[in-house]
């Protein structure tokens, strides 16, 4: 991608408003927002188990979550046990019940969708386990109470803030291509909002959506073309999600657009990987590691039967002009030190009075 | 043989009115062939009645309608004991009405056991639980064996263990198990081709001991002597078509028969001219030959001589073929061919070709010739096949190949004489020609046969029989292995006969096929396969 | 040319033993020597001893009731019972795998939901309607196969692939949900500890294996698997008996899908396709265990909970899915070979 | 009993024809009527057909270069075109399809990036190592199916998995990237508009079609697939034929994979499996093309860009994800089954 002329719109006062939001996105944090209620006799819940459930073991964001969950439990003592969704109900369900029956003190249930185990997750709250279910939209039939708790994520901010860098980019008059992930409900919401904040700070910039799902990953590439075929003038293409980016590159470059600037959301190692080697022009990514601490925190004070404060996971815009400023190893990325002063861990430990 | 006189004539005095079973109008057409054109015949309470013709004359094809696997064209009738079975026929119900086919290779599984083959389809569930009462069945097997004769078959042993006349017992036993005595027709198509001459005897005393009862037999196949030796009447089939129907065998002979089949003369079949062989050239010489079961077995056959080999199933004749072709894997021994001397121990198939040694196996669908590919593929395989690893992937030379095909074809007679034909549109006689010649096609210098005319009308088989001494006359040597004494004495100039594993006696001279079997069977002599009782003539 | 995958590798030289999968039913003759008996229990053995080293490796949280419960209790094993009955169904008739029972039931799953969700049918009535359909579609599939003779590859895969999409259509992509709770119970009443789903998958094996030993339509059942030719000779309905594998197929899909949708109160159109590979792995396995060579409903049964076993075992010592795949994939191939190797020494 | 799948079902009815892997290589007897036409060429014209209409409801876009490019030029349909012909290699020598060339071909394609990527190895050296990776794989595979005896799915099956773990393990579950931009050139270098990748698609399924039918190996492999004893007997080396075969489809499985990752400039382990259905599809589809009944390479390259052309042009009438799934299944069950119908009405 030839990008010379059009690097971040900050300086040029053509779009400041978006700018300055662009700015703020490519800075990394002062600190990571830590909540702040002390959360008292954490050392009651040592020796306790609870369950990490990741729709699926196998995108690498969840990963790096269940290392920095472990990391978490341990400080507190709490023994984690990992299930693998596998991306199935039947899966999921198993793992839900797993958990219910092995009295879990908690479980943390990542990107699954309640209706995909609603059964399981009524069952364990009756039995008085709470729930943390982050990396979702809450679902307004299942409302957080004592025993459920959703960990926002911003999934909605990762999208405008990739819309901004590109409106900017495109100076006001972008024509993009999202390939909208179908699995679960959030996913939709998420560019819904993204596509609100668009109309308002670009208004000439158009959107297409494609959905794409995990089951047809062969159809990707060609759906894809597909509609830039049906609108050469698309100039920007959005994978949503970092699992769906190689296809939707495989689909630009099939159609021969070798303009194409592709983005992606939460991004991990191997999407700051392609942003650095040129491949993409600009990628958001979420704080993994932090979101892994945070909802172990979310899982401590529902256990401990106090108030969850709203957390706020942090995002970060990158492109060709900051991905330099950060490492590019996985011990980086467990830290959380791109997105800020990687000093949470010790904060979270103070606030659990374990320190 | 026992079972042959303990009969009693007088079981078949009355004869009732009806035809056990009569078929009219039987029109049969395959897409565009009609097979079966307007066929009539009738079988007769009590008798066996020979069905005979030509390969793809129709008989399997009639056979298959009468069980209801073909369903014949508008108009055909068959009855059965006067009852008309509307058509088309369902298998069931020709079955219920008492017609019983025993199936060319006998259809059944070898790897289930007797017991299983013989009730296949007749098994009772328990009221509730639908479980089978093995006691039960087993009781039922042995009273139909029983019903069968002395001779009895273990019925938890596997049929791949079993005798090759066991299995032609059990097949029967299956066959005549719903036929309650006198009543019902047994059809077989072929069941007899893989039988021995002792096998044979034992199979007509079973199945005269079954038409005494008044049950009926109607038999397909292309030895004629059992025609001769043992049917009561004799209906005969040429393209479709009726020729004769249920002429009374008394009295024919096998040449009448043949010339009724073909509708010509097939002379001169039964007198072999002597092998006239340029005797200086280098003989080819099998030495201490050793396998499984044959020991030591050391040979020279002179180019131009065609040399038989038989015994009793299991004596070994039958493993040599293999042994030598390094198709079985041989103990040891040698070969020497003009080419040169050949070690037997760790022979491929490969090197015995290279090195000159041709084996036209039994059983052409099997081992020897490919159904899905054409007349041309077939017959050039053993020549495409062995190209050097270079010329693996040089293209083939199809101008010569069809040339080739053509050859053969036109040389033996193959119809039809398409190399394109694709193989198993062919009857099994005229597979048989293609597969001698993709064998002859390779210019051996030992040319091995297996059971070269098994399951072929008297046509092919003369056709085939001229082929091979033809291949000896041009200098080759030859050997034939054979349970068949009539393809032996038409084929050999000398014979030797096997008993466990060694030649125990050697003839030679004018062979007639009764001394074969009187020396196969040290003791017993070829008696006639059945006597035939005065009214199944009348 | 039968389709049937032959458990065993293909019979070449003339000398060659038969094929295994038609094993005799009735005890054979040669002697049961160690090799023989190692040969059918020796995956049974790796099994227990899988998990004693489980156990003691993680003493604390293997060796409780909760984790029998994984193994026994899950829905997923649920769902993998009753897909792998659906899928021999048609094998032990001699048919090639049919792809089609993983679509056949993420479909009935689907049906049964939005019937019920969407369209406001009642619980029972969409529980019939998608039994209805899975029981048809086995039944559209036994007619192309058997009537029309189109390859069972083509037809089930072709068909897999179909009702994939159409599943994805009802459901516009989305996992749906919103059974009533107590509808759940079908699935998850516990019954000595163990939710009914695992007693209802043990009695469809059992059952199984009862017709395929003891009665006479297993009996032609098989037969028909190993020759159609003479079984139809004999008599048999072959026509009949390989529909009715089919449409049975179709049924035994549904059941499940309609049990794991009512456990999980929903189901997602998306991944039913994944469900593909862990089934034919449990078949296979199978015929390694009991009756070496053969597909048979125990041997299944037995190899799905020890895939289990042996996948809680890792997730609980802390690996990765990766090791999961390649537990997976090498239990396959290794227990298959030693059974294969073992059975012919037997011979 | 051979394990390969005949392309039409087993000789069900009485009258139905001879297994048709049979059918006439060449013109037979029968004369060339048009139902003898319709049943080689009736997908082709569907072909035409389909881009006619499409062309007609999308002049704009259809009516394009993008698209041809999009059709016949695309990564996707390469990496197809490499796996159909890895899976023909196993097929035509009579073996049951082999389950693993996927994953062998998504591991030749990790393996490549990661050991540029994360272990600095030369890309010379790496393209080296996956490609003599992936050609051990199939060898293996060869040998456990040949020599050992084992069912040919249990081992691509358990193989195919197995690789798939091994795939996630070394890239870490993640997509892998970052190969040099310049060796993307040796699959995408536009040669007369097109990406070299499809002549290379092209030439190998040219050259497959020219071995199988014009060279004694071609001959030997069909024989081979057809009958191993006949073979045998006629001094063919039946097994290092089919373990040639298997080692040769692990091979272009390979370059295939090594291929992609350098359109690519990476890999993502996950999306492996999820080509298993549409090479199925194609190459089954094959069979009702050219050579009814008979799996053959030209037929399967037809397939692969007609069900591009289909899915394409469905996605340009706006069709979701479910109707080229129901497009997928649909189209490979009628056209299957029209062509056994037309087959067996032209005997
Ligand atoms: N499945 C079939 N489709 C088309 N034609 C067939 C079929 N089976 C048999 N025929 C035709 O029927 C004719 C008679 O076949 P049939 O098998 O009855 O011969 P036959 O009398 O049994 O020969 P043989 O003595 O060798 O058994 C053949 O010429 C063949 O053309
Ligand atoms: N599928 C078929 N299509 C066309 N003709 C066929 C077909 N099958 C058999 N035939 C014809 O049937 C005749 C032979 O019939 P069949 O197949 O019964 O062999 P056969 O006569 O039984 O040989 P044999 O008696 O040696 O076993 C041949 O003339 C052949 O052309
Ligand atoms: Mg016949
Ligand atoms: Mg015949």
């Amino acid at each position: 991608a030839d990008s010379e002329d059009t690097a971040s719109a900050g300086p040029d006062g053509s779009t400041s408003a978006v700018g300055n939001n662009l700015v703020t996105a490519m800075k990394p944090l002062d600190a990571y927002p830590v909540p702040t209620e002390k959360l008292d006799n954490v050392d009651s819940v040592a020796g306790k188990t609870i369950f990490y459930v990741p729709i699926t073991k196998q995108a690498p964001q969840f990963t790096t979550t269940e290392k920095a969950v472990a990391a978490a439990a341990e400080t507190v003592g709490l023994r984690l046990q990992v299930c693998d969704g596998k991306g199935t109900p039947t899966d999921i369900g198993g793992c839900i019940s797993q958990a219910t029956d092995a009295k879990a003190a908690a479980i943390i249930a990542d990107a699954i969708p309640y209706a995909l185990a609603a059964n399981g997750l009524d069952a364990a709250q009756k039995a008085g386990i709470p729930v943390v279910i982050s990396n979702q939209v809450p679902d307004p039939s299942h409302p957080a109470s004592k025993t459920l708790t959703w960990v926002q994520v911003p999934g909605s901010e990762q999208q405008i803030r990739l819309f901004d860098w590109i409106a900017s980019d495109s100076k006001g008059k972008a024509n993009i291509l999202v390939n909208q992930s179908s699995d679960g409900l959030s996913p939709a919401s998420y560019v819904a909002d993204g596509k609100a904040a668009l109309t308002k700070s670009c208004p000439d910039c158009k959107l297409t959506i494609n959905k794409v799902t995990s089951s047809n990953f062969a159809l990707i590439p060609s759906s894809t073309s597909a509609v830039l075929l049906k609108d050469p003038t698309i100039s920007y293409a959005d994978a949503q999600f970092e699992q769906y980016l190689q296809p939707t590159q495989g689909g630009v470059q099939q159609a021969s657009r070798t303009d194409i600037k592709v983005v992606t959301g939460s991004a991990s190692l191997g999407g700051m990987k392609a942003l650095k080697s040129g491949s993409l022009a600009a990628v958001t990514a979420q704080a993994a590691a932090f979101q892994g601490w945070v909802n172990t925190d979310a899982a401590l004070r529902l256990i401990l039967g106090k108030p969850v404060p709203e957390y706020n996971i942090p995002t970060r815009l990158f492109t060709k002009d900051n991905i330099g400023d950060i490492k590019l190893t996985e011990e980086a990325e467990l830290s959380g030190e791109w997105f800020g002063p990687a000093t949470f861990t010790d904060d979270f430990k103070k606030l659990w009075g374990v320190a | 043989m026992s079972g042959l006189h303990d009969q009693d004539p007088a079981g078949r005095t009355d004869l009732p009115p009806a035809p056990r079973l009569a078929v009219e109008g039987v029109t049969m057409t395959f897409g565009s062939a009609t097979v079966l054109r307007d066929v009539a015949m009738d079988v007769r309470p009590g008798e066996i009645h020979a069905l005979i013709g030509q390969n793809g004359s129709g008989k399997s094809t009639l056979a298959k309608i009468l069980t209801g696997l073909y369903c014949p064209d508008a108009g055909s009738r068959v009855t059965v004991d006067g009852v008309a079975l509307q058509l088309p026929i369902r298998p069931d119900e020709s079955r219920a009405a008492g017609v019983a086919v025993v199936h060319q290779n006998l259809g059944l599984v070898p790897d289930a056991t007797v017991l299983e083959n013989t009730r296949l389809g007749r098994f009772k569930g328990s009221r509730f639980l639908r479980r089978i009462d093995w006691k039960a069945e087993a009781a039922a097997t042995q009273a139909v064996f029983e019903r069968l004769g002395p001779r009895s078959v273990p019925l938890d042993t596997k049929v791949a263990d079993l005798h090759e006349d066991e299995k032609a017992v059990v097949a029967i036993a299956r066959a005549v198990q719903d036929l309650e005595d006198g009543r019902g027709v047994i059809i077989f198509d072929e069941s007899t081709r893989a039988l021995g001459r002792e096998s044979l005897e034992r199979f007509y005393a079973l199945l005269d001991r079954i038409v005494a009862t008044g049950t009926s037999a109607l038999l397909i196949t292309h030895r004629l002597e059992e025609v001769v030796e043992a049917a009561d009447r004799v209906t005969v089939l040429r393209d479709g078509e009726i020729v004769v129907a249920g002429k009374d065998v008394e009295g024919m002979t096998k040449s009448d028969l043949a010339h009724l089949m073909l509708g010509r003369e097939v002379e001169g079949l039964e007198h072999r001219t002597a092998a006239d062989a340029a005797t200086d050239a280098a003989p080819v010489v099998v030495d201490r030959l050793t396998g499984r079961t044959v020991r030591e077995l050391s040979l020279r056959i002179r180019p131009g001589e065609v040399v038989g080999l038989t015994g009793l199933g299991g004596s070994g004749h039958d493993d040599v073929p293999y042994l030598i072709s390094g198709v079985s894997k041989a103990k040891g021994g040698t070969v020497t061919l003009p080419a040169g001397q050949v070690a037997l121990k760790g022979l491929s198939p490969a090197s015995a070709i290279k090195s000159g040694i041709a084996l036209v196996p039994e059983g052409r669908e099997s081992a020897g010739l490919v159904g899905g590919m054409t007349v041309t593929e077939n017959i050039s395989f053993p020549q495409t096949c062995t190209a050097s690893a270079s010329g693996q992937v040089r293209p083939l030379r199809s101008g010569a190949e069809r040339q080739l095909a053509a050859d053969w074809i036109e040389r033996l007679d193959v119809r039809p004489p398409w190399p394109h034909a694709v193989l198993e549109n062919m009857s099994g006689g005229n597979q048989q020609k293609v597969l001698l010649a993709k064998w002859l096609a390779t210019d051996p210098a030992l040319l091995v046969l297996h059971e070269p005319t098994q399951a072929v009308d008297v046509g092919a088989r003369k056709t085939i029989v001229e082929a091979v001494r033809g291949a000896a006359r041009e200098g080759r040597a030859v050997l034939v292995a054979s349970s068949d004494e009539n393809e032996l004495a038409l084929l050999c100039d000398r014979v030797l006969v096997f008993s466990d594993g060694v030649v125990g006696r050697e003839l030679t001279g004018e062979l007639t096929p009764h001394d074969i079997v009187r020396t196969i069977y040290t003791d017993s002599s070829r008696t006639k396969l059945r006597e035939r009782s005065p009214q199944g003539a009348s | 040319m039968s389709e049937m995958p032959t458990a065993a590798g293909p019979t070449t030289g003339v000398t060659s033993p038969p094929a295994p999968a038609s094993a005799p039913a009735v005890p054979v003759k040669h002697s049961r020597g160690g090799v023989w008996f190692a040969s059918r229990f020796a995956v049974i053995g790796v099994w227990i001893a899988l998990a004693v080293l489980f156990a003691v490796l993680r003493p604390d949280t293997f060796m409780t009731s909760g984790s029998l419960k994984v193994i026994f209790g899950s829905q997923s094993q649920a769902a993998l019972v009753f897909l792998t009955a659906a899928l021999l169904c048609t094998i032990v008739v001699g048919e090639f795998v049919d792809m089609s029972v993983a679509s056949n039931f993420g479909l009935a799953a689907i049906m049964l939901t939005t019937l019920h969700v969407n369209h406001g049918w009642s619980v029972g009535a969409a529980v019939l309607a998608s039994l209805v359909l899975s029981t048809a579609v086995g039944a559209v599939n036994g007619w192309l196969v058997v009537k029309v003779g189109v390859n069972t590859i083509v037809v089930t895969l072709g068909m897999g692939t179909f009702l994939l999409g159409i599943a994805l259509w009802v459901s516009d992509l989305m996992p749906v949900s919103g059974l009533p709770t107590d509808f759940k119970d079908i699935a998850l009443q516990p019954v000595a500890g163990l939710p009914i789903s695992f007693f209802y998958g043990l009695t469809l094996m059992l059952g199984f294996a009862y017709v395929l030993h003891f009665t006479p339509l297993g009996r032609n059942m098989r037969f028909v698997g190993e020759s159609r030719e003479v079984s139809r000779l004999a008599g048999v309905r072959v026509t009949r008996v390989r529909i009715g594998a089919f449409t049975t197929a179709g049924l035994i899909a549904g059941v499940g899908g309609v049990l794991s949708a009512a456990a999980t109160g929903g189901f997602d159109p998306n991944v039913s396709q994944s469900y593909l590979l862990p089934i034919f792995a449990a078949t296979f396995l199978g015929t390694a265990i009991l009756q070496p060579g053969r597909f048979n409903p125990i041997g299944t049964l037995i190899a799905v909970f020890f895939l289990a076993t042996g996948v809680l075992g890792l997730q609980l010592l802390g690996a990765t899915s990766w090791v999961t795949s390649v537990f997976y994939g090498g239990v396959l191939v290794v227990a298959v070979t030693i059974s294969t190797v073992l059975r012919s020494r037997s011979r």
